[in-house]
């Protein structure tokens, strides 16, 4: 296993810290309790956006902490949900007296923290609500399940009721608009190869050299199926039928793109998707609304993949996705 | 139980590998770990102090999935125990409390290959012995950490319907939960520690 | 090899197309010539930038091509530097009369094949000028080699040169602070693996499991030195030691720094690199200007390992950097 | 020279991935491929309109160092020939003229460890060659083919000062020069070709 490291154990710390070093100013840790907050929370008024989740894929969440999307984000281990008391400690720091809205993506640790991490806060007499996400379509019958998984549209739903904050938006409002993201966002992803945890040392699955992964999380979990691997556009093909035969319907709609990196596809890679993502959404008759999302946005750790992720959008989260904001992950050159 | 969960971190990392994320293991070995500095720090009185203070070390330190349910489950067999004497009983009350803790906030139930498929045989089995009258403490964990074994090799061949291997579908049959087993390790830690092979 | 393509030698060419259904409306494609254009080439009066390179080390070059940054960007063959027709056609179509400059970095191939579009510009009557960029400290002795590289410090000339050709400065200008800004920065990189081109099909080198490659460049040549793995804080000091002991001083200055990922290493771990290079400079004396870059600005395919640059800056440097621009590489969120 | 470069792509991609960046082999293959289809499509008349199709579609498909250098080196040699007949002594004369474009471009002298190292003696063995009365162009390549093996062999030992092989200081001894092993395998083509061996 070979990573730029000091010792498996110092990783995340280090990690939020050189994140702090580098975007001071914009951001702030609470260093005891892995958190990062933007600069200025706590803002007066405001419904205040916290999230979180296993570090490992960045720039998720850190990078998204700003004005504009999250007030803090909560950094558990490598690939482990956070704990209450760090998301206790984030809930205090930025809390406005407008309420605190979590954004928890449908893992049962993330659940069951964050359920906890609210009931604690409620008790402290902050007011909280919370969205849990769910977009990733790859785990079809969910009632035999946990439920589907949160992925890459977790992110729309950051920015959007980010933005929605900033615009005032009270806790209630933000909580209808974000299960209306939520509601509207598809996504799937599918993996080359594993990742390896430093914590661990090894690849958390082993997968043949001519071998995809289909269905992939995010936490470097085995997804839905094993296939020999395939031309790329075979591959957005069988991702984008899954997404468009889902129960969102996208025909003649405008969406919003994002073709996520999982860590170890060269950039070269995701645009030879995305010309096949761009190619059969014109084929369907689903526009694509302004620039498309190419890049790393939830990673896994090093691992090769992508995830698409589709969210059909009205007038209001067109407009809070136009918004300004300010964060690690969207800086201008 | 910090060093079972020392000794079998590898193990319960390769189980959570094949159908998880890789960091049960590294989960619970950090969590008891902060449970033991904790107890050496603040040596506490009685029985359900302690029970409380590992409660608030795993919800603080484990994470995941884990970190909640076996934190409800230490803080519910805390709030059935009173003065400083655990009788048999009080020792099966206990653990049904803790079960019916991780059954609430998980909503698990048998057969859906996680920690209750472990800890709901050891439960019975607790009570059982418990009854008798030359019960003691040591057979009840004795007892409970044997079904919770037989529990936990019962997960092999299920499909997942909780957590995270219940996205594997069936490709998560043939693998033991690492939940199921880490519940199975504990109680036989307790156990030995009670019959004095520590 | 397992890349998410559809054959090798469409690769490029799938690229640029998929860049430029993303970013249509910001770049457009002379589709047959390898060549990515700012939409709205050419814009008369303003002197105009053209760079280059072999394809593989995404979002450089095309990614940094738009209103502030580069007119043109040619992209060759992965790891092959682009012919002077496709330097010729970019030349033509991004020449608004002030004269056309090349930022070439230093390899042999891209600096004779430069040479001989310039020649050919020439010869149609479009004024050209150009600086070859060798900001690479890992190559000590450069008279009796090629000269030093250049690599991610050649962003730095793009985006300075960039904004003051939209700020109205002649050819003559732009070369003088090209060659100021190539003065004035130093950089060095690592890998961890080795990157697989397509068309090769095979990694550019074998390296161990336990095994680094110090003075990397950016094309998955080998490097200077082949070393046991280190901790992040020994490889980050290795790097800066021979940085800040190269020929410029930076002590008490401000610098401009890059923490610039290769493809296949995690934000997490160049956050962890950062932090040192932090420490670091703060003990030395030099002041980290505004927020450093931290991310995948150079890369190599899907190489693990990092570069760092450092670029001494004065008032007017600051200033351009600072400018506005509007490139894929640097999109809001 | 196009079957050789198909033929052994794969063996210059290898001596380009120990001391450069991989490419060699598919930059010749992609140049002399075009070449071929250039000169297909266009069927010059004249030895010197060869050539320059030559030039053009290296210069425009090779990319890389190999490009200008190679392309530069077939426009040099087309300069000195004239008329339809291609004597001895304008091979000879037509090599020359090919290694001072690559000189004049490249800056290179031998022991550099480039395509200068492959193509000098290749010059020198042609116009001793050519010199001689029953010399034919045939052998006047056949003796540029040999040398310019030799002078490709040459560089196995010595540390590059030209190109990409030049930033890997003394580890780039033991490793043979892919340019000038390409040198070798155009002109032992073209010998071939020649000589009837096609
Ligand atoms: N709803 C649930 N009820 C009971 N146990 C559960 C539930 N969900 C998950 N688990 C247990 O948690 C274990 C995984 O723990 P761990 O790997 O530490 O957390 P995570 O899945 O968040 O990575 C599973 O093997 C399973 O036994
Ligand atoms: N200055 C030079 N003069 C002569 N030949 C050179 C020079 N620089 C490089 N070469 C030749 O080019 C070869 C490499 O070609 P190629 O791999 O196609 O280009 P690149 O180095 O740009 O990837 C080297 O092996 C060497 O023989
Ligand atoms: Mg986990
Ligand atoms: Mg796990
Ligand atoms: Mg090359
Ligand atoms: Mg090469």
């Amino acid at each position: 296993m070979k990573k730029l490291i000091n010792a498996p154990e110092r990783v995340v710390g280090e990690m939020l810290r050189g994140m702090e070093l580098a975007h001071g100013g914009l951001l702030r840790l609470l260093p005891e309790n892995g958190v990062v907050l933007r600069a200025d929370a706590p803002v007066q008024g405001k419904v205040a956006l916290v999230s979180g989740g296993g570090s490992g894929h960045e720039p998720t969440h850190g990078g998204f902490v700003g004005p504009g999307m999250l007030d803090a984000a909560c950094a558990g281990s490598v690939f482990t949900s956070p704990t209450p008391d760090q998301m206790l400690e984030a809930t205090k720091a930025v809390d406005g007296g407008a309420g605190v809205f979590y954004v928890v993506k449908n893992y049962t640790g993330d659940v069951l923290n964050f359920e906890m991490a609210g009931e604690l806060a409620e008790a402290e007499g902050i007011q909280t609500d919370y969205v849990v996400t769910n977009d990733d379509v790859a785990v079809e019958d969910s009632t035999f399940t946990s439920g589907r998984r949160g992925i890459a549209g977790t992110i729309f739903v950051h920015k959007i009721c980010g933005a929605a904050a900033d615009d005032g938006k009270d806790l209630a409002g933000i909580k209808e608009l974000a299960e209306k993201v939520n509601g509207n966002v598809r996504s799937m992803g599918m993996a080359l190869t594993s990742c390896t945890p430093p914590e661990s040392g090894e690849p958390i699955f082993q997968i043949g050299d001519d071998e995809m992964e289909i269905g992939i999380g995010i936490h470097g979990e085995p997804g839905i199926q094993r296939k020999k691997i395939e031309p790329a556009d075979n591959i957005v093909d069988e991702m984008l039928d899954k997404i468009l035969g889902d129960s969102v319907d996208f025909s003649g709609s405008e969406v919003a793109v994002m073709v996520n990196g999982m860590g170890g596809t060269p950039l070269m890679e995701l645009y030879v998707a995305y010309a096949r993502v761009a190619d059969r959404l014109k084929d369907e008759g689903v526009n694509v609304w302004r620039m498309p999302y190419v890049g790393d946005y939830m990673t896994s750790l090093e691992m090769a993949g992508f995830s698409i992720t589709l969210l059909k959008l009205d007038e209001e989260m067109k407009g809070y996705l136009a918004a300004p904001c300010d964060v690690a992950a969207g800086r201008p050159f | 139980m910090a060093a079972s969960m020392e000794e079998n971190r590898k193990y319960l990392t390769k189980l959570d590998s094949e159908i998880g994320d890789g960091d049960h293991g590294n989960n619970m070995r950090r969590g008891f770990a902060a449970a033991l500095e904790r107890l050496e720090g603040t040596s506490p009185s009685s029985p359900a102090d302690v029970l409380k203070a590992v409660s608030m070390a795993l919800i603080g330190k484990v994470g995941g999935a884990a970190g909640p349910l076996y934190g409800t489950a230490f803080l519910r067999a805390a709030t059935v125990l009173s003065g400083d004497e655990v009788s048999p009983e009080d020792a099966a009350s206990a653990l049904e409390a803790a079960l019916g803790g991780v059954k609430q906030r998980g909503k698990a139930e048998v057969g859906d290959k996680t920690i209750v498929d472990a800890l709901t045989p050891a439960v019975e089995a607790a009570k059982e012995v418990a009854g008798s009258p030359e019960a003691t403490v040591a057979a009840v964990f004795r007892a409970a950490a044997e079904a919770a074994a037989v529990g936990a090799e019962s997960t092999v061949p299920l499909t997942a319907r909780k957590g995270r291997a219940s996205y594997l579908g069936e490709r998560a049959q043939g693998h033991r939960d690492p939940g199921a087993t880490s519940t199975q390790l504990l109680l036989d830690a307790a156990a030995r520690s009670l019959e004095g092979a520590g």
